[in-house]
């Protein structure tokens, strides 16, 4: 390897940086989802960032795999955006060889399967996949960047992840609880605490905030929600 | 053509015994009974015209054409088996894209035509492949080198030509361009005879419906190969069925 | 049909400049039943008939979905069909994952032309031996496509092919003025029409032995169900058939109705006719 | 780092598949001609931007979008060629602008032309659009990246999607995003903030846009150090895409009387 | 302009030049007039501070209307106008005609582009064809190419982009050019250690090339103090 700088110092290029080239960033981005016992609610917040600036403040970072399934996905922008569009390609193939239509649980395992495909050049991302699996009941499926694969009924991931989980597992989880009874959340106190816990990761979370895009999934389809956050 | 049927003929790869490839002969016949397809080079460019038979109604008028570009600069007009055409265009395209990301301009039409020539050619030279069974006619325009036409035949030979016809009437077309000052005039009159040369030689006896399919390439078009506009093609057209109609009064006066 | 020196293989032309082998794949085509497109303003719609090779038999699939904007029916070897409905839902894929956009039908069709042009030029290849109606809807409207084994595709207002297709065909061009005009389901009646007019006698479209498939503007390739089929049958239901045009031979039932003289299909001089 | 090696080379994205991305004939996937590939297997990708350029900004507006940046090409800190034009006129639809490497751009540049150029041969009348172009680019950069042979580049694609203003932009990495306002380089901490500014005070229209663009390339000039003071702007409308020849910037140096000289 | 040889079994005591990354150092220039280009350059290659050639050619024939004035690495740049010049050859028969110089630009800048990361080569491509008349391609380390009318590079250019702002005039003659060549270079190997000897000069026009030298102690004498 010849080296302008270290070999032909005349023609090193003065002023220039050398930079080392560095394949992954960090956009930022939080995902918190929920399931209930006809539901899922997935939210995430609309900022892509990078560093001190902020490249955009309406990002949507929810993908609709299908009428039942939605990905969530946050971390490196450019792996979320070719994991989501192969993700994509390859639930068109499955339609194509077997005439139906994937179910969550079939994706949730398959995007394991990318994922630690990838496993010595890992997707930089953080993906928390939410939907009603063949019986109809929520589930959120969460993953790490190299394919570990877990169902759970909530889980918050992304920037802001390790501040919102213990806050979730105290809620819904009714984990350091005492005399309490656990019940199934009702859709409209899942919707009301993921707004809650958003606005408290855009307190303390710079790569967290402007406004949450919410999808709630249900059998007859999945409506979408904003609410604004804060956009410093 | 006494070697026919005697088994010299089956094969691109064989000679007959008095010196003949008659395979590639076969392929031109082809070629003949295709559409007529003439191409005319003027003073300030090139216009080809092509005479496209229609077989049946259900076809979207307008459709199916056989005139391509290969390049901007570049216009093809086939004819023959339209699959065999449509890939000596993908080949034609593909070499002309290689020049330019290679040398950074346009490919000059007389290197691209080599080029295609060659790989015509090597289709002669197999058993395990057939001839292409397809004529093409190529053209363009250039401020420095003028205008150019070559024409290519399945044979892989081509030479360069004022006026060319090539198809089912090409010998009544030849006779008709031979007629006409080709270095003398300018594409917008070229179009007119180009009209009324297809018009002239088509058969309606044989072959009911045809479309007229024209395209230039000239100095007036800055050297792009262009289908030529309707409006100019209608009057065009209109021009040849006029024409047609006052040989045919002529024909019955005399009668 | 007899043989000659000169239809043995693809690579050889006849002395008369024809490619026999390319000419036989286009017969094979005919074996297949029969299929009719057609498009409106905005609608390109394929309708199919199927057959079972037996009484317990399912019947086989025509229409194959490609993309969400594009659907092809087929006649001839399914197995072929099945190789080119591969290739094109490839295509497509790659298409939406390089460009995020869907496929222009005319390109992928292009695109197919050339890939089955190769095995009619090579000694280690043979033509496939099938026929595709492609439906499909682009930026530009609705699309017909009619392909040929010769490698050869057109750009249709309608078309029909498969056994008997031309007795569809002369349906077709009688109405073709009305198509671009008339609504959707019209279009489909006029389809079944034409599709009807190509079985023998005694037999009747059934949902059973149809397949429809729609594509338009925000609508997603369709391949109908059940419910949707008798509805679209119910329109022409009862209508007098026309005078027994397409069953001259009176060959009745799913078996391959070749008959020599039968419909002596234009379309196979067409499609080898270098036009 | 040995497994490194298997990163360097194309694999395919999951196994027994069609692989969509891999086997489509992106720029860099294939291999350079004949002698391309024997040197690329072994030399190390940690190309450093040569000559380069600086910002590129974007700005929408009602009908359609604007983008300029300047033509200067630094070699390091010398202004080596002061007539690099990348603001680019991609079709009737859409524009294009770059910043970073201009090496690197006119090798994506010739490409891009080709691929007009064989669309314009199919002659179907279809034109590609700037949702395309921009999907493309994200591919064509992020295959490039994982490849760890970067493009040293920053896309801004502008155009008329569907009737509708476009505005995209695309990194080294192949981060990809949307946004009515887009400015790279340094004009990401000095053009951005004035553009949002202005578009939070209602919509814009094609001069109001102009202006409020000609504004932030003055203001790149007196404070970023690899600007120049003659820069091209291009509109993109409904109407097709125009290109301005480089114009020269407009400056104003009185607050140096402001300043008191001892 | 650098004699460079890597070796990597050189003894660690010798002095720097014998084993050290070789030090490199060039003036090339090339500046259109009316009717053709001028070229030039100095003559001097070092390796370390040591000058292996005091009477260097960096002006290399491509073809008979086209040359190319090197600067970087001396092997790299060697190889590069090799095979362009054998392509270059080969096209013109393709062609039956003399190549464009932007045609030789744009393979100089293939290969450039291509092969970035293991060369050190700024190239300055001038020549003369039918179609553009004389015409400068300047192809610096990166692999880009840009034309311009007058263009100068190599480690002792960086002295003098102000002499060549200040002094260039489009639509010179012949005579004019040359002379502000010569100024040009013999300014910058003043000022640059690395570049110095005699200036190599060369004018290309319809006729072909006329290359003369105009030696070390006739160069024209400027301000020393």
């Amino acid at each position: 390897m010849l080296s302008v700088n270290s070999n032909f110092p005349e023609y090193a290029v003065p002023g220039a940086k050398q930079l080392r080239f560095e394949p992954y960033a960090d956009n930022g981005g939080s995902v918190v989802a929920i399931a209930g016992e006809d539901y899922a609610v997935i939210g995430a917040d609309t900022r892509l960032s990078t560093g001190f600036s902020i490249y955009t403040r309406e990002q949507k970072k929810l993908f609709k795999l299908s009428d039942r399934t939605v990905l969530g996905a946050t971390g490196c922008w450019c792996d979320t955006l070719t994991l989501t569009r192969l993700l994509q390609a390859r639930m068109q193939m499955y339609e194509h060889e077997h005439n139906k239509a994937m179910s969550t649980p079939a994706v949730a395992q398959m995007l394991s399967t990318m994922l630690y495909y990838k496993r010595f050049f890992p997707y930089y991302i953080s993906n928390i996949l939410a939907g009603l699996d063949a019986d109809g009941k929520g589930c959120v499926y969460s993953y790490d960047p190299i394919g570990h694969c877990e169902r759970s009924n909530y889980r918050a991931g992304g920037s802001a992840g390790a501040q919102l989980q213990p806050l979730l597992d105290n809620q819904i989880g009714l984990k350091n609880m005492q005399n309490v009874t656990e019940a199934p959340v009702p859709k409209d106190k899942a919707l009301a605490l993921l707004k809650d816990v958003f606005i408290s990761a855009a307190e303390r979370d710079i790569y967290t905030g402007d406004c949450i895009y919410i999808l709630v999934i249900t059998a007859s389809g999945i409506q979408e929600e904003k609410f604004e956050l804060r956009k410093d | 053509m006494s070697s026919i049927g005697t088994g010299y003929d089956l094969s691109a790869s064989q000679f007959s015994p008095d010196g003949r490839v008659f395979q590639v002969e076969y392929a031109a016949k082809a070629v003949e009974n295709s559409g007529t397809v003439i191409g005319l080079r003027g003073k300030d460019g090139v216009v080809f015209a092509v005479e496209k038979l229609v077989t049946s109604k259900l076809y979207e008028p307008g459709a199916n054409k056989r005139i391509f570009h290969v390049d901007e600069h570049v216009g093809m007009a086939v004819a023959g088996l339209i699959s065999d055409a449509r890939q000596m265009v993908e080949t034609a395209r593909s070499e002309a894209s290689n020049y330019r990301s290679q040398y950074g301009i346009p490919v000059p039409l007389k290197y691209l035509n080599e080029r295609v020539s060659m790989y015509m050619h090597a289709y002669t030279l197999y058993s395990a492949v057939r001839p292409y069974g397809c004529s093409v006619v190529m053209g363009s325009w250039s401020e420095h080198d003028g205008p150019q036409m070559f024409m290519l035949d399945p044979s892989g030979v081509s030479f360069s030509y004022f006026g060319c016809a090539v198809g089912k009437a090409k010998q009544a077309a030849k006779t008709e361009i031979e007629k006409l000052k080709l270095a003398d005039m300018t594409v917008k009159e070229l179009v007119k005879e180009a009209a009324r040369i297809i018009y002239l030689v088509h058969d309606e006896l044989k072959d009911k419906q045809f479309e007229l399919e024209l395209s230039w390439v000239s100095k007036d078009t800055k050297g792009r190969h262009q289908l030529v506009p309707r409006d100019v093609a209608a009057e065009a057209e209109n021009h040849a069925k006029q024409s047609l109609a006052d040989i045919e009064d002529s024909d019955e006066g005399e009668m | 049909m007899f043989r000659n020196q000169y239809d043995s293989d693809v690579t050889v032309w006849s002395p008369q400049g024809r490619l026999h082998q390319v000419e036989y794949a286009m017969e094979a085509v005919k074996l297949g039943s029969a299929t009719v497109a057609l498009k409106n303003k905005q609608f390109a719609v394929l309708i199919a008939l199927k057959r079972a090779v037996s009484e317990l038999s399912a019947y086989q699939k025509k229409i194959i979905p490609i993309d969400d904007h594009i659907g092809i029916s087929i006649s001839g070897l399914t197995a072929d069909a099945r190789m080119l409905s591969r290739f094109m839902r490839t295509e497509c894929l790659n298409h939406r994952y390089a460009h995020d956009a869907a496929m222009p039908v005319g390109r992928l069709i292009a695109l197919v032309g050339n890939k089955m042009q190769i095995c009619t030029q090579r000694y280690d290849k043979r033509p496939l031996g099938v026929g595709l109606l492609v439906a499909g809807y682009d930026d530009q409207g609705p699309h017909i496509y009619q392909t040929c084994p010769s490698a050869n595709f057109f750009d249709c207002r309608a078309m029909a092919i498969g056994a008997r297709s031309q007795s569809a065909r002369t349906y077709l061009e009688k109405h073709l003025s009305t198509f671009m005009d008339c609504d959707l389901q019209e279009l489909v009646a006029h389809g079944l029409r034409a599709l009807r007019d190509t079985l023998p006698n005694e037999s009747e479209l059934n949902t059973k032995n149809v397949s429809i498939a729609i594509v338009g503007p925000k609508t997603p390739l369709r391949v109908c169900d059940e419910a949707e089929l008798t509805r679209f049958l119910a329109l022409v239901e009862g209508e007098e058939r026309r005078g027994g045009s397409g069953s001259a031979t009176g060959d009745a039932g799913p078996a391959p109705d070749r008959a020599p003289g039968d419909d002596r299909d234009p379309q196979v001089a067409v499609a080898m006719d270098t036009e | 780092m040995a497994f490194m090696g298997d990163v360097l080379n194309p694999l395919p994205l999951w196994q027994n598949g069609p692989t969509p991305g891999s086997f489509y004939n992106f720029p860099g996937n294939a291999s350079l001609g004949p002698v391309g590939r024997t040197v690329q297997d072994f030399k190390a990708h940690s190309a450093n931007p040569i000559t380069t350029t600086t910002t590129v900004i974007g700005l929408k507006f009602d009908k359609g979008c604007v983008i300029a940046a300047d033509t200067l090409g630094s070699y390091g800190s010398l202004a080596r060629f002061r007539d690099c034009p990348r603001v680019l006129k991609v079709n009737d639809l859409i524009l294009l602008g770059s910043g970073g490497d201009y090496a690197d751009y006119q090798y994506l540049k010739d490409i891009i032309e080709q691929k007009i150029i064989d669309e314009q041969c199919i002659g179907d009348g279809l034109q590609l659009k700037p949702k395309s172009l921009h999907c493309w680019l994200t591919r064509v950069l992020y295959n490039k990246r994982s490849k760890m042979d970067p493009l040293w580049n920053n896309y801004v694609v502008a155009g008329i999607q569907d009737g509708e203003p476009f505005l995209g932009a695309v990194d080294k990495l192949g981060t990809a995003y949307e946004d009515a306002t887009i400015a790279t380089g340094m004009g990401a901490y000095m053009a951005t903030p004035l553009l949002r500014d202005a578009l939070e005070k209602g919509p814009l229209d094609e001069e109001s846009a102009k202006a409020l663009v000609r504004k932030c390339m003055e203001v790149l000039f007196y404070r970023d150090a690899r600007s120049f003071p003659r820069y091209q702007l291009g509109v993109v409308t409904a109407d097709g895409v125009i290109v301005e020849e480089p114009v020269e910037l407009k400056h104003d140096w009185t607050l140096a009387h402001m300043i008191q000289m001892k | 302009m650098a004699a460079s040889v890597i070796n990597t079994y050189a003894d660690p005591c010798l002095p720097e030049w014998m084993n050290a990354p070789h030090s490199t150092g060039t003036s090339i220039m090339a500046c259109e007039f009316d009717g053709g280009v001028v070229i030039g350059a100095d003559s001097r290659t070092t390796t370390g501070a040591y000058i292996a050639n005091r009477v260097t050619d960096k002006l290399t024939k491509i073809t008979d209307h086209i040359y190319c004035c090197r600067s970087g690495s001396a092997a790299d740049t060697q190889a590069i106008a090799d095979i362009v010049t054998y392509h270059l050859n080969f096209h013109r028969m393709e062609l039956g005609e003399p190549p464009l110089v932007q045609t030789a630009a744009a393979i100089f800048r293939e290969l450039c582009y291509n092969y970035r990361d293991s060369l050190v080569a700024g190239i300055l491509v001038a020549g003369w064809d039918k179609k553009k008349g004389g015409q400068i391609y300047c192809v610096p380390i990166g692999g880009m190419v840009q034309r311009q009318a007058v263009s100068i590079g190599g480690s002792g250019s960086s002295y003098v982009y102000g002499y060549v702002d200040a002094n260039f005039k489009p639509n010179m003659t012949k005579e004019e050019a040359v002379k502000f060549v010569t100024n040009t270079l013999t300014l910058a190997m003043l000022r640059d250690g690395s570049s110095g000897g005699v200036v190599r000069l060369g004018v290309i026009t319809e006729a072909g090339v006329e290359r003369t030298v105009i030696l070390g102690d006739q160069l024209p004498k400027f301000y020393e103090g």
